[in-house]
């Protein structure tokens, strides 16, 4: 038996934590203990309270009550440098990266003392090799791949050595090769010592990497399990607190090409951005294509091309056959294609503006919701409350400002908007972004029900169990070009991982044994 | 009723330490020579056009019994109240519109003062350059520069006047920039007509080397060099006659035109710095102009085009100063349009 | 050159001239790559007028003078940081009101002060450097805040490369919430940077009352406050940039009125509007083509942050 | 220890009781400083706040509130929306001069023609005038990136020459005896705009000046494009997703405020001021900014805002006047006004809570 399993030796233990928000309880009374050297998850659906746990133990957040015991003494990180000086970093799940400062830079914010800044870059090139993570120092951040960001975010951790290294949703950006080489990382870690506290709606990643699980449901711990001996779907349930259907997939016939894609080349509109390289592709009526990559690769050029946002020339997208490449993104719902891009707020959805308002920003054109530029406020309400009825999407009201709902909620929000427009084309990218498996589940199943309707869909993805799951025919972006549409029958995943651009540049090192 | 009461309306802040600042020493004059039996009231900072209207209405309806307005652009508003409160007296100072007969208009003639300095301008030079720092491109500051350069001239034929336009009548800073462009363009003695003290703190940079002139107010902390003299608006005296004249009840409408005479135009001290001759030269200029001996303005004068103004001892008629849009003969450089 | 115009010379005035927009440009810089946006620039420099003028006929010396400049000019940037970092305030609104109440507050000031010459403050002694041919004029004898302006870009410039507090300065203006994240402390920051960035425009007012000009007279600083907002934008937060910028609009300005004073034959109309044209032209040049100029713009400017903890 | 707390969406109540609280919250500090200068702080504020509208003379202040208030509201309707839309227009005041310009060189041009399509012609012109100084930052923003801020700051000291240039030159009344400034508007009936009912104040400016607010106020509510407006600045990226041409706004925007604000230096320069002078422009421009803060960017807001901003002008006159008060007073005064009002603004976002005692 190992330390772990006896108790004995915990790194830190949290005793009957509690934090509230106003009108929720995000912890309460939470109770567990992390061993020395161990990987230990933190499962829960979303809003569950796991990331304002750890906020706690790294400092940023104060609970209300409760204790937390560090190494065998009472612990009460008063602001994230006191954690980190006990030995704790943290990798964020909304990155804490500044776009415009270089790697280097991006490290040192993350460190008490940084030595000067031509140490610190020669450090970084020494502990990235290490780790097999290669990193340039001098390169703006901005201008990185997700997976390379995230490889800023742990090698700013791995430079303090820490005791306890907290990461929460850590590969929900890389692909696949990615991802071992980040749990060879992390395996390597914990043999030097290192505990971690690791936080994945991924349920297979847990399993194969993490030694014991605490379960949280609405701030609350509703279980523990060693991950290596229950089942995803147990753990799943565990989590949701009931039992889980998978999507259901209807055997459709493939009609005529909606939408066609032909040699789009476009540079890229966003600051730091990927241009787009001769992409080619044809969706038909019923087909869902799902498009694999790893973030950074394309996803959001494209799909801003696809839906108007960036104008191309006429003929290089069609839908139906008609050319709609330089109309935007009104003229081009008016011909049948609507979008749902990755980031729900602020892209997806106005933040601050309520749920009415936000059906108002895509549904207007297809809807109906306007007459000679005047608003049909009445009209627009029925339809956001439609949208929540039929997406079961939990919130008081359609009077309720966007950014008051969970991630989760908006997500089915945001796609019901798009989906209950009866389009013909549908280009939705990251639908099921950090969100948890039931609603994941409510998604994917909608989005098979408008393609069973007739609809012509694509899937932009970063998660390869979703892809195939729905997909019928499958690609991969990799640096702005697209692989070829495969069907999806018989690829495994290595193949995909290949198609994807393989380990992007990463080395795989330090076989841990 | 008991107390008069006079009110003014000033164009900038009292602080301006200008043109502002001298209005209301003659105001406080106003307030000394009468003591109980009258009551100021003022108004700063008052921008021409419907706030210059208003204020005045409040004044009238407040009780003012004379009211005076102290810049060229309440010229219209003063003619329109004036004529809805025909028991107040409007005095409105530079204009020329009296549309009713409770509205009467004063002025000091500046010009005066300009030809004195004139004088010691080309007296002094020892380049022949001399400067004049201009506000704006009307007929006030264009009989100044007029004024100035026709002495300067007939004392040193050889002079050249640079004029410089700031287009503001407040800026320090750029005031203090014009200055430095003449003196860096060798010109030795300047003049503004610009209201802050910065063309006499840059002369005052150039070690003794440039003079210049107080303007509207003495300015006496530059003397008794870079500030050589002055031109002091001083309202006071006829600030004092008209109150006094509407209390004893011989006050008529007017438009009245004083310069040095009438003591509205003073000469601040000739100092030390000029040389005896010269200022013997300058002072006795200003005596005759006071004696109304000397007009400043006395042909024969042509144009800047060369066509002729004023024949052989003919003195410019009123009329024609107050629309002054021309350079007298010699000038060089255009008026901006 | 330009008909008459000495080079030196007019190199020499650009550098006096663009001293006060130069300063509170620099100090506005630091204020805004924190992320804050203070438009009340203009108040804070004439309140440093202000001060700095009673404080140095008051003292008679003119180095205390400078000191009490800046003192006044961060004295009423405190009130925008209590508004904006305490009270979470407009950002915007409260720089205007800031303007408004300066203009106000510093004519109370001086209501005594009108009309009195504020003690001398002499060139920086070079001896025999100032005589060297064109670069004595250029480069040697002018006032300390001359020298000081210039070595404020400098420190600045290095303050925010290689400095770890300027790192943080950054960051914070980058992205306050990633900066909380890693525990700064983002209000304390930008309170500081706020204080900074009051006593430089402080420092620009004091200037103008103390060297420029030098008397004290209401709204003294014309404007000037404005121009050195504007210089920061068209800088594009770079620190050297905002040198330049200084220096081509103060250069612009002086030039147009040398030129009129060189007698040149351009309508004098055109002349007085050309520094703001040229500005706008430059910009035009500078900002066409890249579109990178707005990539520098800290991201989070103009926006407050609350921290729920 | 007190805390902040953000609330889900701002309070309704508080949005309401804010300005009140702030005018008192102005009213005890501005005492102190009354008292401070040697005034008596009662009377200062009633006279500032009581007298315009309930004193001797409030028959005819009230009437002037509306001069007053009238082209700061114009100008701050046309600002908010731009405003909205994180579109920062700072040089309104250029567009006002710009609006008066032309609006009254079209009108003289006509001189002495008696004919009653004058006057529409030139408040055409005026908005004409104001669009095109506008439409230069928004040029040069769309095409080349220029950012709009300076450029349009930089217009307003151009425009103040160009005013000085009309005034003393092309301009200036030929029956003026060569002084500067233009032919006086209340001479010639064609072109004037004189009030409308007597004693109200109210000029063709104040009306356009409500049907603005009126205006701004469906558009922001029931048209598409006021959506798309609020779309624009609080999340630009999700603007550009529902379909919203950022150029577009810029154009339209730019072009709003400019068009209004011309129309306002145009009423402003037939009605109460009456001809073009070299100091005719008197910070309006610059004053609407506030007005459009201080309405929070809401066209109702707006127009309270402009009547409260002319309520402290006139009351302000009035203490100064009547008290003494020096001028800097009143601004010193107003400055406060404005800082109560966006401290206060917290209540409507937050909420102050204990703090809970924490537990280590
Ligand atoms: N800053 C905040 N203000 C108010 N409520 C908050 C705040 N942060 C978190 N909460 C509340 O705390 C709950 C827990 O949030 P938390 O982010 O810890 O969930 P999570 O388990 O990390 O979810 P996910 O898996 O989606 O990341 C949320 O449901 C939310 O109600
Ligand atoms: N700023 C806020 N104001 C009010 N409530 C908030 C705010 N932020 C979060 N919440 C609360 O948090 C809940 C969920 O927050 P959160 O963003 O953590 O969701 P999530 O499901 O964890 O999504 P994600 O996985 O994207 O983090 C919401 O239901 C809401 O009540
Ligand atoms: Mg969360
Ligand atoms: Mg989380």
């Amino acid at each position: 038996m190992t330390a772990a399993e006896t108790g004995a030796g915990d790194l830190l233990r949290i005793e009957g934590v509690t934090k509230a928000y106003p009108g929720v309880v995000a912890n309460s009374d939470v109770s567990f203990a992390i061993a020395e050297g161990e990987v230990h998850a933190l499962l829960g659906e979303n809003g569950a309270g796991k990331s304002t746990l750890v906020k706690m133990i790294y400092g940023l957040v104060k609970p209300d009550a409760g204790r937390m015991i560090w190494r065998g003494a009472p612990f009460a990180p008063s602001q994230p440098s006191a954690a980190r000086a006990s030995g704790i970093a943290m990798v964020f799940q909304h990155f804490s990266l500044f776009e415009a400062l270089n790697v280097a830079e991006n490290v040192a914010l993350g460190m008490e003392t940084p030595p000067p800044m031509r140490e610190l870059a020669a450090r970084i090139r020494a502990v990235s090799e290490e780790y097999g993570l290669p990193l340039d120092p001098s390169r703006m951040v901005g201008d990185l791949s997700a997976g390379e960001r995230q490889r800023v975010e742990i090698i700013r951790c791995l430079l303090q050595s820490p005791k306890l290294l907290i990461m929460d949703e850590p590969t929900s950006v890389l692909t696949p090769q990615e991802v071992e080489i980040l749990f060879q990382t992390l395996r390597q870690l914990r043999s030097e010592g290192t505990s971690i506290l690791y936080i994945s709606h991924k349920l297979e990643e847990i399993r194969t990497l993490c030694d014991r699980a605490t379960v949280l449901r609405r701030g609350k711990v509703v279980g523990a399990c060693i991950p290596r001996d229950s089942t995803a779907r147990e753990m799943a349930e565990m989590m949701v607190g009931a039992t889980l259907t998978p999507p259901e997939r209807r055997a459709t016939e493939k009609g005529e090409v909606a939408l066609g894609v032909s040699d789009l080349s476009v540079a890229s509109p966003i600051p730091f951005g990927t241009s787009l390289k001769a992409i080619s592709f044809t969706v038909a009526r019923g087909e869902v294509l799902g498009i694999a990559g790893v973030a950074g690769n394309g996803q959001d050029e494209l799909l801003l091309a696809l839906n108007g946002e960036l104008r191309v020339a006429p003929d290089r997208v069609r839908i139906h056959g008609k050319p709609v490449g330089d109309l935007g993104p009104t003229d081009r719902r008016r011909a049948g294609l609507v979008s749902a891009p990755e980031e729900r707020l602020g892209h997806a959805a106005a933040p601050n503006m309520t749920l009415t308002e936000n059906a108002l920003l895509s549904g207007a054109v297809r809807q109906g919701l306007t007459a000679r530029g005047f608003i049909d406020w009445r009209g627009t309400e029925a339809f956001a409350e439609k949208i929540i009825e039929s997406f079961d999407v939990r919130t008081p009201g359609t009077h309720v400002a966007a950014r008051a709902l969970s991630g989760g909620n908006l997500q089915k929000f945001v796609v019901g908007r798009e989906l209950l427009q009866s389009p013909e084309v549908i280009v939705i990218n990251q639908p099921t972004w950090g969100v948890d498996a039931a609603a994941a589940a409510a998604i994917r199943q909608a989005i098979l029900d408008c393609a069973a309707g007739g609809a012509a869909v694509v899937v932009i993805s970063q998660d390869l169990d979703e892809l195939l799951e729905i997909a019928d025919s499958f690609a991969a972006l990799n640096e702005g070009r697209l692989t070829k549409p495969r069907p999806v029958q018989g690829l495994t995943i290595d193949e995909i991982g290949l198609m994807m651009g393989g380990a992007h540049g990463m080395e795989v090192a330090h076989h841990a044994g | 009723q008991d107390k008069t009461k006079a009110c003014f309306v000033y164009v900038g802040p009292i602080g301006d330490g200008g043109w502002t600042y001298q209005h209301h020493q003659g105001a406080l004059a106003v307030q000394e020579a009468y003591g109980d039996k009258v009551e100021i009231a003022w108004q700063e900072n008052v921008p021409e056009g419907a706030d210059a209207e208003r204020v005045l209405t409040q004044m009238a309806l407040g009780g003012c019994d004379i009211i005076f307005t102290t810049s060229f652009g309440y010229m219209d508003p003063t003619n329109a109240v004036a004529k809805k409160f025909p028991n107040v007296k409007f005095e409105h100072a530079t204009g020329f519109k009296r549309e009713s007969p409770n509205v009467s208009t004063y002025n000091a003639r500046f010009y005066e003062g300009r030809a004195v300095q004139g004088v010691i301008a080309g007296r002094m030079t020892k380049t022949n350059k001399i400067g004049y720092i201009g506000s704006f491109p009307i007929p006030e500051v264009i009989m100044g520069i007029n004024s100035y350069y026709l002495h300067a001239k007939k004392v040193n034929p050889d002079v050249e006047l640079t004029v410089v336009w700031a287009f503001t009548w407040f800026d320090p800073a750029k005031e203090a920039d014009a200055a430095k462009a003449m003196i860096e363009q060798g010109v030795d003695v300047i003049a503004s007509h610009t209201d802050s003290t910065a063309p006499l703190a840059e002369a005052a940079k150039a070690g003794g080397k440039v003079i210049g002139f107080g303007q509207a107010s003495d300015m006496t902390e530059y003397k008794p060099s870079p500030r050589v003299s002055s031109i002091i608006d001083n309202w006071a005296p006829y600030y004092v006659k008209r109150v006094g004249a509407l209390m004893d009840g011989t006050y008529e409408q007017q438009d009245a035109w004083e310069g040095i005479a009438g003591g509205e135009v003073q000469i601040g001290e000739i100092t030390d710095a000029i040389p005896a001759d010269v200022k013997a030269e300058a002072e006795k200029l200003r005596d005759d102009i006071a004696a109304g001996t000397y007009h400043p303005f006395t042909g024969p004068i042509n144009k800047q085009d060369g066509s002729a103004w004023l024949a052989e001892g003919q003195t410019a008629p009123d009329g024609d100063l107050l629309g002054m849009g021309f350079y007298v003969e010699g000038i060089k450089g255009d008026i901006p349009k | 050159m330009f008909g008459g115009i000495d080079p030196a010379l007019l190199i020499a005035s650009l550098m006096v001239a663009s001293v006060p927009i130069l300063l509170a440009a620099t100090g506005e810089l630091v204020v805004e790559k924190a992320g804050v946006l203070n438009l009340g620039v203009e108040g804070m420099m004439i309140m440093g007028a202000v001060c700095g003028f009673i404080t140095a006929v008051v003292t008679g010396s003119p180095a205390l003078g400078f000191l009490g400049g800046a003192a006044g000019g961060a004295g009423l940037s405190l009130l925008f940081a209590l508004l904006t970092q305490v009270m979470q305030a407009n950002q915007v609104a409260s720089g205007l009101a800031l303007t408004l109440f300066g203009l106000g507050l510093s004519s109370l000031l001086g209501q005594g002060y009108v009309g009195i010459k504020p003690p001398h403050t002499g060139a920086v002694p070079f001896g025999p450097l100032a005589d060297i041919p064109f670069f004595g004029r250029v480069i040697f004898g002018h006032d300390p805040l001359v020298y000081l302006s210039v070595l404020a870009v400098a420190a600045v410039w290095i303050f925010l490369r290689n400095a770890r507090g300027g790192l943080i300065l950054r960051a914070v203006g980058e992205s306050h919430e990633a900066a909380h994240a890693l525990g700064y402390k983002v209000r304390r920051i930008r309170v500081l940077a706020i204080l900074f960035g009051g006593a430089m425009a402080g420092l620009g007012g004091a200037y103008i009352s103390l060297v420029r000009v030098p008397q004290w007279t209401d709204g003294i600083t014309a404007g000037a406050g404005w121009i050195a907002l504007a210089i920061v934008v068209f800088a594009s937060w770079r620190p050297w940039r905002v040198l330049l910028g200084a220096w081509l609009f103060g250069g612009i300005t002086v030039l147009q009125l040398n030129l009129q004073a060189a007698g040149s034959g351009i309508p004098v109309e055109y002349l007085s509007m050309s520094p703001y044209l040229i500005t706008i032209l430059v910009l035009v040049i500078m900002s066409s083509g890249r579109g990178r100029a707005a990539l520098n713009a800290p991201a989070s400017l103009g926006q407050n942050f609350h921290a729920a903890r | 220890m007190l805390k902040l707390e953000k609330r889900p969406s701002p309070s309704v109540f508080w949005g309401r009781a804010t300005p009140v609280l702030a005018v008192a919250l102005t009213m005890m500090a501005g005492s102190l400083m009354f008292a401070a200068l040697g005034k008596n702080p009662f009377e200062a504020i009633r006279t500032i706040f009581w007298d315009p509208l309930f004193g001797e003379f409030a028959w005819y202040l009230r009437g002037q509130l509306l001069v007053k208030a009238g082209p700061l509201i114009l100008i701050a309707v046309g600002l908010s929306l731009g405003f909205r839309a994180g579109i920062w227009n700072i040089g309104a005041e250029g567009q006002y001069i710009m609006g008066a310009i032309c609006g009254a060189a079209v009108g003289l041009a006509a001189y002495p023609t008696e004919s009653w399509l004058i006057f529409p012609v030139m408040v055409l012109a005026g908005a004409f005038g104001g669009w095109v100084w506008a439409m230069i930052p928004a040029i040069l923003k769309t095409r080349f990136n220029t950012n709009e801020i300076l450029v349009s700051l930089m217009l307003v000291y151009v425009a103040e020459t160009v005013l000085a240039m009309a005034s003393t030159g092309f301009l200036r009344n030929p029956d003026g005896a060569g002084f500067p400034g233009s032919r006086n508007f209340s001479s010639y009936p064609a072109a004037a705009n004189p009030e409308l009912i007597a004693g109200t104040g109210l000029h063709w400016g104040g009306v356009a000046a409500l049907g603005a607010v009126v205006a701004a106020y469906v558009l922001l509510q029931r048209h598409i494009l006021g959506f798309q407006i609020k779309l624009a600045g609080q999340a630009p990226r999700a603007a550009r997703f529902a379909g919203v041409s950022p150029k577009r706004l810029v154009v339209m925007c730019l072009g709003i405020a400019g068009a209004l604000a011309g129309l306002a230096g145009m009423f402003e320069v037939t009605g109460p001021a009456g001809q073009i002078s070299i100091d005719f422009n008197s910070n309006y421009g610059f004053t609407a900014i506030i007005v459009a803060f201080l309405g929070r960017l809401n066209p109702v807001g707006i127009l309270f805002a402009g009547l409260l901003m002319a309520l402290t002008y006139i009351g302000g006159e009035m203490a100064s006047t009547n008290l003494g008060l020096p001028s800097a007073a009143i601004q010193a005064f107003q400055g406060m006004l404005l800082f109560f009002l966006l401290a206060c603004d917290l209540l409507t976002n937050f909420r102050i809570v204990p703090a809970r005692k924490e537990v280590r």
